[in-house]
């Protein structure tokens, strides 16, 4: 596929968004188990919860635009999350909002940016280094490859399928871990061997956006 | 699963309902989720705000009342609060003086309080100042982790910082205080068994018949390591021991000792866990003036223990025995 | 078995020992396994004694101090004291005014307070008056059998009655008095587990998953009848139903609601339970004025709840809100 | 065996005791599972604490005759039980004593007298009729089938060991009952199919009776 992709819509970010919350969904034992084995058993709860309402919101007030569909996003996590995960997701999805420049459809680049913005937000926020054990270890290795393929010249549906191949592998390796970060920091040494839930629901969020936007992309193209 | 509810999802919010009436002296928005002493915000007095998770009940809304908070969010099972719930209750309790956050330290609890707190200064001008309590030895190399645990050292903090903030003292020395009351303070606990989280309707982790969790945290969080099953009185140091190590307590006017119970553990047994520890103290030479021996910050149906203690001087001492009417604490009114 | 214990033929002894040392307020006669105000016998008052099996902590050590009782007899786990320890106590407690027995109705208890009233009528010359409580309803056929358990109401009639001793009332009016409070009251329990009585080392009845014992007694005793796990809207009427069936509530000055939780139940689920509770009593004209929520009469680590409803009116209104210093109850002083 | 046994001793009837404390340590765990089915699972527990005294007290201090031995005994379980058996089995040897009418030996007629005695004492005591499913149904028919085996001429062995039979088929009697008494009568008609441990222990007192009082009054003949 050729560089120059179209840009990603309104519709297809919100196709990615009840992506993730269908993905959720289908993962929250799963999630939630792995928050029981070096947590406190609600990450799946906890998601779920969170972006049921996203999708309510979706569903009452659609957005206006990117930047509005993602400050809402954002919002709705931090109201209805807690935890960890809610300021960090809701951080994620808030600082992606002003990264859009007021776009209605987002360029590959500007996309890619505004997810690095995220980032940032969730590691500002949360202060986690790669390696320690938490969403960050699937989220940067993510945009990393997504950042890579676009410079690469990569259409943004191959750049977002090599984002979410590289979470997959930035969730897998926290496994052998020690967390240094959140509740599994606690467990010291006894944290090893255990498949980080954050990093787990990151890597679920990234392939919904391979699935949706970089689908609707390739559609489009 | 087996538990006293209706639909998991709906626990937080019915529990809330039964609360509200049970609590004439209490006032719940139930929307947000905040409980509130009725007469709040108090007119002088610096409004003291704390909450976290649910599912440690008679914490946090069992502190609520003259002589300790003002008001708490109570989040999910086991799931901090929202920014949104906290900026309302500041708000609402803060008579002009001022609204100290009580803050047990988890990752979650702290992120939401600092974005509330950044609400609050947005929105209203409110000063807000925020205290993490910390004192769980369990977790030993808290430098380059989330740190310490906050576990029963808050009700000290809430206890003392309460009484202070009756005698109409300002934000910045209540804050003070909080800090000087949480640094006093270690604790450690332990598990015999698992809780069951309602969501998730099965223990959080298997624990073998003939094992035990120590350095257990407050949501069932697995602890530092596990032992064989053990009596007693070998127990009771394997939770003395590393607050003893960990911070000296035989200077001062005696200590508080606080032996909790998890949730499942019958009062009975958390008699005699104390009568062990005091045995403990006694030899170390540490002088508990004031017990507190009861489940004060339960995990849902864990059966298990903690023992806090915090170093008392002559001012702690007065501030903790002075009247309190809470659900949870209660004496002089 | 995972219990925080030694040996479990020790475990009454040693439990006793850290409430000793955890109450200064309170005088342990650790021999004869007595719990004392430290103050006893308070002159010119009435002695008011109760106690029976060890087990149902915060019950019946937790109910002793000013406006409460005067001393507790401890026996083993659910097993009543025994005559000595009765008639010991009796003794002591007696300033003159004469002494009164709150018994809660078991075989064993009523048998073992029967055996110390001859004993300390024939070796003192104490007046003794006995009051049975026995206000459980899920015994139907009480004429022909044991009788009524005493059960939740006990809370109520010591409570009660301990503020009216306070005022100096005669023993002959404090045991009317008491009569009153027990007629007036009535309770109901469920189970969702056994306890595992520590001597047995397992659980004293098998419940599988997914039932419950309506009816169940507060030593494990298995209930009337099992039905499956159900929902807390659908369990709160099997309670409150065959209560306000035995009794007419709704004249008066409203009633006490006690929710007591039997050990190992979140006071999260004790809350929604009371929210249950009171709908119902709502719908049924029956108006709560005063509540308590919580584990105040335990059965070891059992998980259930039992309800206790007791009419009021304005004189057992006034005596139920008078001061009281109990580790267990304390207000307004 | 010709009738006009010989006596009962104050060393024989201490065997009976310690007999009776050997088969209820032996028997703890089925008396407390007996009464965990309907009741609250601490009849061994009970009745081992209780006859573990009786026997420090007969080490401690040797009775000087059997009245003596029996007040002993029977405060010694009034004093170290508790629950309902503590009064019932204390109360049983209580009313012993005066029955012996002070004897060095006890002759058939007057072990029995006394035995009645005691049957008497816990009737009093706990108002038990005949099958309402409490010890009473062991101890009643044993005492029947004693007096009537002494009226027809047997030795007091043969009596006893007839007594030993009644209580057993007594004991086993209770099992269809419905508990009108005590603790098991709060299960209503759930309390039948479930042998009573009081029974049970009144069977193991009758039968360590037959073994030690029997036994060395035939050895005796
Ligand atoms: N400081 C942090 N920075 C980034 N991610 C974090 C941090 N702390 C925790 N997390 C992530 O949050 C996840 C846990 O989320 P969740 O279970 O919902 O919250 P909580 O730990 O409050 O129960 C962890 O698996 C981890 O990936
Ligand atoms: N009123 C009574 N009369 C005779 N025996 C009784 C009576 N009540 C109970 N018992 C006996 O006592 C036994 C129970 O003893 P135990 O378990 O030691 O006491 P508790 O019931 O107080 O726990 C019952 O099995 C029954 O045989
Ligand atoms: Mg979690
Ligand atoms: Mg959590
Ligand atoms: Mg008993
Ligand atoms: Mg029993």
């Amino acid at each position: 596929m050729a560089a120059g992709s179209p840009g990603v819509d309104l519709d297809t970010l919100q196709r990615w968004l009840r992506a993730f919350a269908a993905s959720v969904a289908e993962h929250k034992d799963e999630l939630t188990d792995l928050d029981a084995a070096i947590g406190d058993a609600d990450h799946g709860a906890n998601m779920h919860r969170g972006m049921s309402a996203v999708v309510d919101a979706l569903d009452a007030a659609p957005a206006a635009d990117p930047a509005a569909l993602f400050k809402q996003t954002g919002m709705t996590l931090v109201k209805s999350v807690g935890g960890a995960s809610g300021p960090l997701y809701g951080t994620w999805f808030l600082r992606m909002a002003p990264a859009t420049g007021g776009a209605t459809t987002l360029d590959p680049e500007t996309f890619a940016k505004a997810l690095r913005a995220g980032l940032e937000g969730v590691v500002a926020r949360g202060k986690a280094e790669l390696g320690d054990k938490t969403m960050v270890d699937a989220l940067a290795p993510a945009l990393d490859a997504l950042d890579a393929a676009l410079a690469a010249g990569e259409s943004l549906a191959d750049a977002l399928r090599a984002a979410s191949t590289a979470a997959d592998e930035g969730r897998d390796a926290t496994t052998p871990m020690v967390a240094r970060k959140g509740r599994a920091s606690y467990l010291g040494e006894r944290s090893a061997g255990h498949q980080d839930p954050g990093a787990t629901s990151a890597a679920l969020l990234v392939a919904a956006a391979a699935g949706s936007v970089g689908g609707a992309v390739a559609e489009g193209a | 699963m087996k538990k006293l509810l209706n639909d998991p999802a709906d626990l937080v919010a019915e529990s809330l309902r039964g609360l509200d009436r049970a609590h004439p002296e209490l006032r719940v928005d139930h929307e947000n989720r905040i409980i509130y002493r009725a007469d709040a915000p108090v007119s002088g007095k610096v409004g003291l705000l704390s909450g976290g998770g649910s599912g440690h009940e008679p914490a946090h809304a069992g502190f609520i009342g003259p002589g300790m908070l003002d008001a708490v969010c109570a989040g999910e099972v086991f799931t901090s609060p929202v920014p949104d719930q906290m900026a309302e209750a500041t708000k609402n309790i803060d008579s002009g003086a001022g609204v100290l956050h009580l803050v047990w330290n988890y990752t979650g609890d702290v992120m939401n309080f600092d974005m509330a707190a950044e609400l609050a200064a947005a929105e209203t001008d409110t000063t807000v100042e925020a205290v993490v309590m910390n004192d769980d030895v369990a977790v030993e190399d808290s430098l380059f982790t989330a740190g310490r645990r906050g576990t029963g050292a808050a009700i000290a903090v809430e206890k003392i910082v309460g009484a202070a903030a009756e005698q109409g003292r300002s934000l910045s020395e209540l804050a003070d205080l909080a800090r000087r009351v949480n640094d006093n303070s270690r604790s450690m606990g332990m598990a015999l068994t698992s809780c069951t989280v309602p969501a998730k309707g099965s223990p959080t982790f298997d624990l073998p018949d003939d094992e035990i969790e120590i350095g257990i945290g407050i949501h069932g969080e697995p602890g530092r390591r596990r032992v064989p099953l053990a009596p007693a009185h070998e127990i009771a140091p394997m939770l003395v021991d590393p607050v003893l190590a960990d911070r000296d307590f035989t200077g001062g006017d005696g200590v508080l000792v606080f032996v909790n119970g998890t949730g499942a553990t019958p009062l009975l047994e958390l008699y005699l866990m104390y009568g062990e520890i005091a045995a403990l103290l006694d030899k170390a030479g540490v002088v508990p003036v004031r017990t507190l021996v009861g489940p004060y910050v339960t995990s849902l149906d864990m059966a298990g223990c903690s023992v806090s203690i915090t170093q008392l001087d002559d001012e702690l001492l007065r501030l903790w025995d002075a009247p309190v009417a809470t659900s949870g604490l209660r004496w002089g009114m």
